[in-house]
């Protein structure tokens, strides 16, 4: 296993010298994992891109690092800190970075900017050079790579294609002419079949094809925009519509006049985009309209940091819009559950007729995976229920029935004519403002809610299964925690974690779990511990809120630490 | 010179139209002589004569007594929130372009809170037919001034007078290249009837922008009936600058068909783009799985 | 004490019937309370005026009937059950309502429908003939009713004043001429000064004239549209600015303008506009810009039922908006609440430079009272903290201190230049994507709120001292939650009231009263029991959630019947 | 026929204009040749040029590349959410109409989310410059097309071609009757600073539209420079309806001032207001609180 960090300056192919890497390694049948933190800005500030690769399944991007590329003096400064330990590997721009006295590890100083601008004459090869070395010090495929180059600049011309393979092959000279290899850092090829590599906007795109979803509208904004960038190229082909709206407003606008007509519709944006969906969020609710709403979170409220990664949506999912409207709220763990999760959140929306709003983040959106490839035979997909001809003969659309939900009929329908809206109504869609219809309207709306209870892969477990300390984590942490809790668990410390997947309603699993744990930590990328209040609120049980509000996922470490903190704290001193 | 009284909605529908199987028993909760009654009865009366049938009509409509109109048409509906009625009729045709698309509502809803709407919904040229009631006022609110008030109007948020100019829904339309653009007044239905169902037969976004008096709040019956006057039919409703000068007069309201341009409408356009990606090869769930081994 | 209720047809006259009743008896020196429910179309439908008159303080608008006016045989039929006792008085047009044999009181039938018609030749004078009928039987004063009359119809014209004035004379004659009182209700002269009445949304706008507010822009919409005209009206005079906005986020984007300037500033509104406003308080936050958002609350999610009154944007209140941004969240409790709570808002967004959301409903909005006439010197006003020409000189806008308020320059201060953003940044408005800032910057603008806990008038408390049961609602219950706990204690039964006024930040002084109890009750008018849940997830004690969500505010009975019943259930069992 | 080059910043400002007490020491992030540079320094040109104290000032603007021009101003700045600077500006200069108000932004901010606004600020005629860079993107979110997009134009989000007709912002501007509209290109820098002087000085509302390439996502500088030209000096900006051909012009890109009237602007009507109401009487609680007796 390598952890692998490439920094330097936005713009200066930092980030595509990772993803090339990534693939590389990922195409010689090895897992990968990847993290990337950049500036919001089209060019300058610090930019960085993590990849973690092994022949094992990986759960993070990892804590400490192995390799560490720095295309500058910044990236240097900024996380020698983090390597794992002396054999650790550090490969630096000689022209423009000057590693210190305090570094104790493997370096090789290579003079990227100058083989780039003086023998290449294009400062912009210098990722490439660099892709080069790498290729070459850790036994990564030259073909591949070129294979790689041929498909990311053949369509910008032979001349572009070829001076980008001699930077490769510079690369490679450099070190073949120059450098000895003193570190035992080594990528091989695997056999691993039936692996596939994505982000989590692609996994997550990809399962709404999956799911049926055949009409998207979406305004752009990071992280979120590849999902519709995504399906522009691909929905089309299944007869699909991909609608760039005005604003979020509108976007959600179109998604309810689709689902109307019966098609599987989905939008997806971040934080200010969500926000101005909160109007809607009730129409939808109160005219049980399915939808599905995608929030690949970021950080900080307003603007905020637009390319970090948190988690502090969660209140806003749960409880935006005024008065009480139903909904769901997901949170996705993985790239394999971005593909998964977004198909059950569909069903879920057309069970119920309620939107879902499936909460992703940067760290989840923008990271590469690889996972098993998914079994499209053993997916389930739902469809709406509609009125039996029966019903139609004396059609109304919000019949009080066992579960809540009412058959709704799609425009095209004889006999199904209603008016759907957003006023307060009764069965056969007259407003109505007398007391009692109120209340069984808005018990008939949450009713609903329950249907998700039933239905299979709403958390996973980790960990021994006599624990004494729980972790209740949410959303794209899990890999992380899962990591955590093994580490913790190979030291003897009795760690388990429930991971669930609906936020809301709340499964009653938590309360169960919660209670056969001495002590429960809940972590989560947020200043306020979202996700720990509601669990108090629910379970009256108290837990740890365990929080970072950085911009930046928990490592596998951090976590570890606040184990054995509190493992020392309230556990061992128990005993 | 018409008098006010030829807006009462009583008025008995053209000989063998029979506008029944159009109407639902869900009685309209407008004040007596509120313009939004003619428009109501002209939208029957289109529904009739074109003969379409209930199930294949959405009705979409914001908030506002002009949008509650969706509960009185037999036919799909969906009464939405303040200001969204195009972006929601637009995910309607969008998603089943076969279906008879209409969009209502008031000035206040399309001209203020729905202002940012209109221009993308031209852009598009979405095959909906959009019948704005507008009576300068936000009636269900109380009779507020809109942003098509009167200078100097007093009402309730404005008691020294409200003195910003009003917009000009017409010239704006015209501006934004919306493909059909009409004004007609509730007190004409007959050719008020004629307009829309020209919008509706319109491939592409119609505007049919409705003097419709709130008398509640601002009955304008009178001055209206004043200083309308029906298009000559010498003016070219295809020149824009022609229309654009229609939209500027002062002294009359000129009525009937002031714009009107043909091109492809949205779900055409949706279309070619679905034409254009089936020549990469239709979806394959399996296949796009396998495109990230 | 009287309670009189007038019900009928929406647009009949049955609201300003009840307007002008209340009126008098305010004027004959009598205290009122009042509370009206009618549809939300401008005709047709069910409305009903309910006020209740004494000569002593009251809480709220009654549980049982004295007096019912029934307008049509709707009235009588939604009514009859809630009459007091066989002494109760039923009057009803006897053209259009027809008592059944189930009514035990005194019933005086009026041809008020006929009078109208054929007499006074005009069906509009009903509701005036009404209170003819109202002042000759219960002994209320015509000449300030003809005052009243003159005041309301003056400006029509000599002709419909005359015709006004005849009707009331019609009435009066009617029962001179047919009625023989069998009953024993009177409204006396009473000797009341400095007493005033007042709706909750005047007191609101009337308290925020006081507070200093010079820029208030809206969007109309009901039950908040009053603060508007009255400000409309008002504003002006104090050389302040009310604009009439195209929507709700144009109207808090133009107060945060405003704010920015150093106005102090303020926009009301309700559900459906407060949802729009979500992404804004999230840049009000993070640019630290004080602002006052009214939110007189109505029933339902999105279009829901608009004339009626319901507790449920509390949730909303708390945590709209992506990312965690600070805001105070205030709830008024009172008329007399309104104008000294709307002070505090306005203190509070100036102290701690956040957002202050300050819910009303339209129980309170719309309900009209007697209060004491407010004492204007009693009344702090805070002002804008502003930078020293010391710091000036290196002026910092975010710059960090002990409370985490900085100084605010306003445009037109020399050496104060800086721009606001809602980018994250650090002290001197740098933008800044680095982890320790971002949290640094967090905790900043969290730590302003403790400012408020330090403030006085921040809860109140009701009935005994040593309670065995507690009730802690919020907003406009508190008087009826005063007047059940009054009648429990009357019963014997140890119940007490903590009322908050600040809801967010939570006060401490919630969980000391909460342990000192055997239960409590959290009596909310939602479906989901919104504050019970946050009492839950602060303090970690289980409260009894009683809600109601019927579009109607509690009784003091319905309350008192409740805390009954956890007396039986929890206390009485206990000893 | 101006070479792209014309757009560089570097351009020496006229001798004796000294900029240097507008700028700041925050670097822009802008990528290299970017059209927003051009404006940047037409901005600081126009402040020397007139000698508007920095505290005397008050940039608002939205998000987007161009959104980011406050803070590199010498004078105080509101970076605000995406598509509301106008509503913020308009309380800004209401509250404090001492202040000289610029507004700034890209296309997206103003003609998508932020379409809704600018007819308000049209009728409302706020006194406040709107300066709207327009790359025919949305650069910060990486290049897709927006509502001025060419027809055809392959972006992230169009990969088969956008389909739409793009927005005429000229057009739309003078139907809503904006007071000052100008369209402007960042390659012309002296043309471009003459006419944000002028609708800094309009009384009024000011709309310049200025063509600022993006170089990374959408380079236009070669066919913007083949296709401009300045409007003859023949054109009457008050004609209204000449305005309006000049808009619908296709062929040709007319730059300088298209259209202009004089009427009273908001902050003025508002006095208006607070004279008729000073005429009841001054404010005074006691008095007010006394009314309710
Ligand atoms: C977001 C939002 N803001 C405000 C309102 C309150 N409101 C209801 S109807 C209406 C205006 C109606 O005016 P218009 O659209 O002209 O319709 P009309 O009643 O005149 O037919 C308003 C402001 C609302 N329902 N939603
Ligand atoms: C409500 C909201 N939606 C989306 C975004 C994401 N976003 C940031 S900038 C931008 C568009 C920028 O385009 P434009 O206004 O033309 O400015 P440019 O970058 O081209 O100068 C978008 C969509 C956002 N910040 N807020
Ligand atoms: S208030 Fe005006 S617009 Fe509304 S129903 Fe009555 S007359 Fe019509
Ligand atoms: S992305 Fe485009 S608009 Fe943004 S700074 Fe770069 S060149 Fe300018
Ligand atoms: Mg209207
Ligand atoms: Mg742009």
């Amino acid at each position: 296993m390598i952890v692998f960090r490439i920094g330097g300056e936005g713009g200066e192919g930092v980030i595509s010298c990772g993803e090339m890497l990534t693939l590389a390694c990922a195409r010689m049948g090895n897992e990968i994992y990847t993290f990337r933190s950049y500036p919001a800005e089209i060019k300058g500030g610090y930019a960085m891109f993590q990849v973690r690769t092994s022949n094992d399944i990986l759960l993070s991007h990892g804590s400490a690092l192995d390799v560490l590329v720095c295309f500058n003096q910044e990236a240097y400064d900024r996380c020698i800190a983090e390597m794992r330990n002396e054999n650790s590997v550090l490969i630096y721009d000689s022209t423009s970075c000057h590693p210190k006295g305090d570094f104790k590890g493997i370096a090789y100083g290579v003079p990227a900017s100058d083989l780039a601008r003086l023998e290449m004459r294009n400062y912009l090869t210098k990722n490439v050079i660099i892709l080069g070395i790498l290729s070459k010090l850790f036994g990564i495929d030259p073909n591949i790579l070129e294979e790689i180059l041929r498909q990311r600049f053949g369509k910008k011309g032979e001349a572009i294609l070829n001076l980008n393979f001699q930077a490769l092959r510079k690369g490679i000279q450099y070190v073949e002419q120059n450098i000895e290899k003193r570190d035992h850092f080594l990528v091989t090829e695997q056999q691993n079949d039936n692996r596939i590599v994505l982000s989590g906007n692609q996994a997550l795109a990809l399962g709404a094809i999956a799911a049926g979803c055949r009409f998207y509208a979406g305004y752009p904004i990071t992280p979120a925009t590849d999902i519709m960038e995504f399906l522009a190229r691909e929905l089309p082909k299944y007869n699909g519509v991909v609608i760039q709206a005005e604003d979020e407003i509108a976007a959600l606008s179109m998604v309810l006049g689709a689902s109307y007509t019966g098609v599987k519709a989905m939008t997806a944006s971040s934080g200010p985009g969500i926000s101005l969906m909160a109007e809607l969020l009730g129409l939808a609710g109160m005219a049980e309209i399915p939808a599905v709403i995608v929030d690949c979170q970021r950080a900080g409220p307003s603007t905020g940091m637009p390319t970090k990664t948190e988690q502090s949506d969660l209140n806003h999912a749960l409880y935006a819009g005024h008065g009480e409207a139903p909904r769901i709220v997901m949170a996705l763990s993985s790239v394999e559950d971005a593909f998964f999760g977004i198909i059950r959140a569909f069903n879920y929306a057309i069970r119920c007729q309620v939107p879902v709003i499936v909460l992703s983040d940067q760290y989840l959106a923008q990271r590469t995976a690889t996972i098993r490839r998914p079994d499209m035979s053993k997916v389930i997909i739902e469809e709406r229920k509609q009125p039996s001809a029966a019903e139609l003969e004396h059609y109304k659309r919000f019949r009080l029935t066992e579960t809540g939900v009412s058959p709704m009929a799609v425009p095209g329908e004889k006999g199904g004519v209603f008016t759907a809206t957003g006023i307060e109504h009764g069965e056969d869609c007259e407003l109505s403002y007398e007391p009692d219809n109120h209340m069984r309207m808005t018990q008939k709306r949450f009713k609903k809610l329950e249907l998700v209870l039933k239905g299979a892969d709403l958390y996973r477990r980790h960990g021994v299964q006599d624990q004494e300390i729980g972790i209740v984590g949410w959303g794209s942490s899990e890999g992380v925690i899962r990591e955590a809790v093994q580490k913790a668990n190979d030291k003897g410390l009795k760690v388990a974690a429930f991971h669930p997947k609906v936020l809301f309603p709340m499964l009653p699993e938590i309360g169960v779990f919660i209670r056969s744990c001495k002590k429960v930590i809940v972590p989560e990328l947020n200043f306020t511990g979202q996700f720990a209040r509601e669990i108090r609120a629910k379970f009256g049980v108290d837990v740890i809120s365990y929080t970072k509000v950085a911009g930046l996922p928990f490592t596998p470490d951090e976590l570890l630490e606040q184990i054995e903190k509190v493992n020392d704290q309230y556990v061992s001193k128990v005993k | 010179m018409t008098a006010p009284a030829e807006a009462s909605p009583q008025q008995s529908p053209k000989p063998g139209l029979n506008i029944a199987p159009y109407k639902t028993d869900v009685h309209p909760v407008w004040c007596p002589g509120c313009g939004d009654f003619g428009v109501l009865t002209c939208i029957y009366r289109m529904l009739a004569t074109k003969q379409i049938s209930p199930e294949q009509t959405v009705i979409v409509s914001g908030i506002g007594c002009s949008s509650r109109l969706p509960a009185y048409v037999n036919a799909y509906g969906f009464h939405t929130v303040h200001g969204r009625v195009l972006p929601v009729a637009t995910g309607v045709k969008s998603a089943n372009p076969k279906l008879e698309v209409l969009a209502v509502g008031g000035d206040g809803d399309a001209y203020s809170i729905g202002a940012g709407h209109i221009p993308h919904a031209a852009r598009r040229n979405i095959d909906v037919c959009y019948i704005v009631m507008d009576n300068e006022v936000y009636g269900l609110t109380k009779g507020q001034g809109s942003a098509t008030a009167p200078v100097e109007l007093v009402k309730g948020t404005t008691p020294f007078g409200q003195l910003d100019e009003p917009l000009n829904p017409i010239a704006m339309a015209i501006a934004y290249n919306i493909s059909f653009v009409a004004r007609g007044y509730s007190g004409k239905p007959k050719e008020l009837t004629e307009l829309i169902i020209q919008g509706v037969e319109h491939n592409g976004f119609a505007l049919v922008e409705v003097l419709s008096p709130c008398t509640t709040f601002h009955d304008t019956y009178k001055p209206i009936s004043q200083r309308i006057r029906f298009i000559e039919p010498s003016h070219d409703p295809t020149d824009r600058l022609a229309a654009m000068k229609l939209a500027f007069e002062k002294d009359t309201i000129p009525l009937g068909l002031i714009y009107k341009s043909e091109r492809s409408s949205f779900h055409e356009r949706i279309q070619m783009t679905l034409d254009r990606a089936a020549k990469k090869g239709a979806g394959n769930v399996e296949k796009t799985l396998d495109s990230f081994k």
